[in-house]
């Protein structure tokens, strides 16, 4: 039996990835295990300059999901590629970047700066960050300002590219053919839904950034809902996310269409999630006889 | 490092009004905390309400019988669940984790300042203390008599004490910062610690450097991961150069020096 | 101190009012208490025709949330003139109806037949139904469309006209301003999300209609800051509504902005919840010596 | 008419792999509740997750001592939550809800069909019958022997019962309906009663109807409210006037004559 799937050339072991922004540059979770047991590790975003974030607070509990305000905070390309990246070299999963800013420009310099880097498996080039005032979040909700995005970052690397989705739209189809158009080689579904919190002792907002993103199992049903929609539409790959706690949840993506999925939230709550999943997907597959996971992903509406 | 493990709940009182201590058997935690560590539990087996897991402060170890304590107030979903737990049944605990206080390498006289249930972490400190025969007081502080913490284990470990309450209650009224005030003025005092409520350590770490004196405080933010990963407990403290920078509670802290906190734009601010 | 408010004409004595759909027409949880204590009576969705709704199973649970696709099931609207609305005349509190359809033409009409119905004080317009194939959500994602069909309904009826807004779109900003710019006297915030659930076992979608929308504690998040964004920006009151479940929830809503708030999936947890939140209002007035609601509305914001 | 109301857990034994039954006392719900008729449970006081309530069939009712029952198999997170609680604990209820079998005016021969967990109604429901000096059979039936409900109850009762299971770990092997069709062409039965997994059920009243038996079935359908306001419960049923339409297994159920209810399109078409 064999777990193992390619996204856009990059080979995993297993449809694990970690989500960015949830399992910082894989320090702390390698505590618990080996990071050989992930499909992939997807590090926080990061962007051309170092950002300070946003102010505290910058998590609020809501009902089975959390709300985030981070705000990118992140050192800068060039610290991660010089102190992030080469403790990861040995880490035995592909490494993907995830990239963010504020301007085209911005994009096209991160593109080109990790280009030419063995380390790096594949870019994730995040449009959907609803937590940064300027830009970015633009990118997330135009199906044009996306396409042409897209179509710059590829002109200025082969590296594998994934683009990753706002779910903040009315048609996350057009956005995803808008980019897959363009030439992503797969698309991540979704990033976090754009919620708040209100303190009514205070009577303000509970977050430092007044709004933040909604993530966790209380997502799930639409994040899954994205990814079978999507899914029908694209020729590319799709990474789904949003809420997946357990081997069941994942098995539910990859059957909505989903050829790989990336877990956030879950290694807050649990750190062992992402072995714990691989376990679980691998257990299904053995009870339902099943070789590899191709005939399994879509099976929801390939009727299979 | 930040490990998982259950622990069973040996012994649940309640000690005042939405006040609980809860007592675990788990040698591989007790022998290994510091003071200023704490630990992250998870509230429910089953189902995902609340969601993230809890942070407490290691208030009490008992290395002999290999128990720890946390000492914590009702004060939403999560610990209303917790006041429910019976002895026997067993908690999913991550950790110890986060930044200890460091001890003074000399000795010295330490005074330590407590608002609330900020006295958790000082009341394991101070036993630290006691055993190396460190010299300490401490000023308990609360909003009225009933929420003063810790009397009933001063009384028993033989520390100075002093009361105050911002109703007059009990003891001094007025704030725990006043009371220090005084207390500095009167006093040489080499080392502080302090753990509290937000605008009470801002106060209290105005007070002592501007007489040089040094300490720490512990810090409390909203935490998410609990090990350094998600950025989700960031505090604004000084870098390595001075500039103003994010420190993460959970893995820098909770337990930050007095001079590299920084509290200007905080969350009461 | 009073808790009234005024809601487009429609006076009520306090702002807590069922959701469309989790109410049915007031029978059932007039067994539990005097729907008197309701602010106001919002009806199930009413078509010009009966409806069968779609194929069971019509629920789903996820996790603190409830996908449903009920699928507009109702008896039609003469029906409900007939036999609903009578043994409402007596209920002691405004009662709205929430009218939707395929076509334009099938809301005119509805509109035009209740507008001189002496028992019904005001209509909630639902363009957003996401379990209704045809129409229904085309209105409710589209600025324009929107816009003309509040026009034509405004143009035949003199009720007060609430029109309920999908939170499945990019911009719900653009859509409260259509709609009040054509003639909305009330903008209710929100419908369900759209999302899915997979049976992993019969890997299949769980509902019959496959995708359901989702409604509970997990959207609340989303539902407020939607409130908060739009009631910035419209002049006409808004109605809160989305995982609301105490009168805690509630005060967000009227915080973020809501003049009055709507109560669904807590009814079928709690039959008692609209009293409930109604009289948890009233406390938090009185600890906090608050005359009446005003001061209260978008108060996080106002930074009163 | 349904109320809301805690009732305290006094007995909760495990009767089996993943099944228990749970006696709780309700001197309201025990004097009202008629066979056929559910509870709607709801599963944790604190939190949303589960959210919504959980429908349950009354399994047995003691006037005496002001209990009712209910039998219940571990499905899922709801029911692995309720096999935590203890006796001594409260749970708040819904009900009694739902539209109760109706019983024969006259006496006659009747028979049973359960499938599984679908003899939790049919327990109380024969008790009934036996009150009113009802003659009674009834066929029990499950994939394998230990999902099997009932035989002690049966034997207490003094009732005739016969056994299928799919497997044949126990009895008749094959499906109930199986049983029931020799039963049928056998005997002259007046009546019949059936709860059970969607595809028996439509044997089971097609081999009735073929037969001019009348009779009625309890369904299950997902809930929401479970008093009729949300149309989330419905089933393909006949109409008034012999049309097609969807009624509320909540409310017009989950008692369904044979002629009434429909299985051309349902959920496991
Ligand atoms: C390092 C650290 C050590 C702590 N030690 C203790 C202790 O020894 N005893 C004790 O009683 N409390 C302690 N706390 C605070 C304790 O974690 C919170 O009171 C608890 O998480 C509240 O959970 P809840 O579900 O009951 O409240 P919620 O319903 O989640 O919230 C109620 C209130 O508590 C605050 N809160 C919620 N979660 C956290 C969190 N993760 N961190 C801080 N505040 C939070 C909220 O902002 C809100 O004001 C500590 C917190 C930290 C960060
Ligand atoms: C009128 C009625 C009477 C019932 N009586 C009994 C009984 O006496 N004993 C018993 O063991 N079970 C009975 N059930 C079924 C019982 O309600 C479900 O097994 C229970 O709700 C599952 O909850 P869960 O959280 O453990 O499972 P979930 O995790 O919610 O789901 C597990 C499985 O149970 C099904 N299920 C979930 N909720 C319901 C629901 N509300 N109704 C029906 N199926 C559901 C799901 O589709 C899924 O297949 C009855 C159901 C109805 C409608
Ligand atoms: C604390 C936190 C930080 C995040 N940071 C990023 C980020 O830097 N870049 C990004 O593309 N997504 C980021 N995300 C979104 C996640 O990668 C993921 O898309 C989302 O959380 C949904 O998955 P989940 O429900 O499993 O968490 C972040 C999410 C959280 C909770
Ligand atoms: C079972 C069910 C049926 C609903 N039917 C309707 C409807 O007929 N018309 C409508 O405008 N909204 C309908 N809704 C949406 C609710 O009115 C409300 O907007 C939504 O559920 C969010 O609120 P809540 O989280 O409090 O349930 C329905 C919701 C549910 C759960
Ligand atoms: S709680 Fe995640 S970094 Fe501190
Ligand atoms: S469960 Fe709501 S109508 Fe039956």
């Amino acid at each position: 039996m064999d777990l193992g799937i390619e996204i856009a050339g990059i080979k995993m072991k297993n449809p694990v990835m970690s989500a960015s922004g949830c399992f910082g540059y894989g320090e702390e979770y390698s505590a618990f295990y080996n990071l050989e047991e992930m499909g992939a590790l997807v590090v926080k975003g990061t962007t051309l300059e170092p950002r300070e974030g946003n102010l505290p607070p910058r998590i609020a509990e809501t009902p089975a999901g959390i709300l985030n305000a981070v705000g990118l905070q992140n050192p800068g390309i060039d610290y991660v590629i010089k102190k992030e990246l080469p403790a990861l070299k040995g880490a035995g999963t592909p490494v993907i970047i995830n990239i963010a800013g504020n301007l085209e420009e911005e994009y096209l310099e991160l593109a080109k700066i990790l280009d030419p880097l063995e380390e790096v498996q594949g870019l994730e080039v995040n449009i959907s960050c609803p937590n940064v005032k300027q830009g970015g979040m633009a990118f997330g909700t135009d199906e044009k300002a996306a396409g042409s995005l897209v179509k710059a970052i590829r002109s200025v690397t082969s590296k594998p590219l994934i683009v990753k989705l706002s779910p903040n739209v009315t048609d996350i189809r057009g956005m995803a053919l808008a980019v897959e158009k363009e030439g992503a080689d797969a698309i991540s579904l979704v990033n976090t839904f754009l919620g708040m919190a209100i303190d009514i002792h205070r009577k303000k907002p509970v977050l430092g950034n007044l709004v933040g993103g909604l993530s966790g199992p209380a997502i799930k049903p639409l994040s899954l809902r994205m990814v079978w929609q999507v899914s029908q539409e694209v020729k590319v790959p799709v990474i789904g996310m949003g809420g997946i706690m357990t081997a069941e949840d994942a098995l539910e993506f990859i059957m909505a269409g989903a050829r790989a999925v990336a877990v956030g939230t879950a290694n807050f709550v649990n750190p062992y999630s992402i072995p714990e999943i691989v376990k679980g997907i691998r257990k299904f597959m053995e009870e339902h006889d099943y070789e590899d996971l191709s005939p399994l992903v879509g099976a929801a509406w390939k009727g299979v | 490092m930040a490990m998982l493990r259950k622990a069973q709940i040996i012994k649940h009182d309640r000690e005042g009004p939405g006040i609980y201590r809860m007592d675990f058997f788990s040698p591989e935690v007790s022998s290994r905390v510091i003071p200023g560590q704490f630990i992250h539990l998870k509230i429910r087996e089953e189902g995902y309400h609340p969601l993230l897991r809890r942070p407490f402060s290691i208030y009490d170890v008992d290395n002999e019988r290999g128990l720890f304590s946390i000492l914590y107030r009702v004060v939403g979903l999560g610990t209303r669940i917790m006041a429910k737990r019976q002895p026997g049944e067993l908690m999913e605990i991550m950790g110890p984790l986060g930044a200890p206080f460091t001890l003074p390498e000399e000795k010295g006289k330490i005074i330590l300042v407590a608002g609330g249930m900020g006295f958790a972490p000082l009341h394991f400190l101070i036993k630290k203390l006691l055993k190396r025969n460190m010299e300490a007081e401490i000023i308990l502080g609360a909003r009225k008599a009933e929420e003063l913490m810790g009397e009933n284990d001063l009384v028993q470990l033989g520390v100075n004490f002093i009361l105050a309450t911002e109703d007059g209650s009990r003891g001094f009224q007025g704030q725990a910062t006043d009371l220090l005030d005084k207390k500095l003025r009167e006093g040489n005092y080499d080392y502080l610690y302090s753990c509290g409520p937000y605008p009470m350590l801002k106060k209290v770490a105005s007070l002592a450097l501007s007489r040089g004196i040094k300490g720490e405080v512990s810090l409390e933010e909203i935490m998410a991961c609990g090990v350094g990963a998600c950025l989700g407990c960031a505090y604004p403290a000084k870098g390595d150069k001075g500039d103003l920078t994010y420190k993460k509670v959970c893995q820098h802290g909770p337990t930050f020096s007095l001079e590299e906190v920084s509290f200007h734009n905080g969350p009461g601010d």
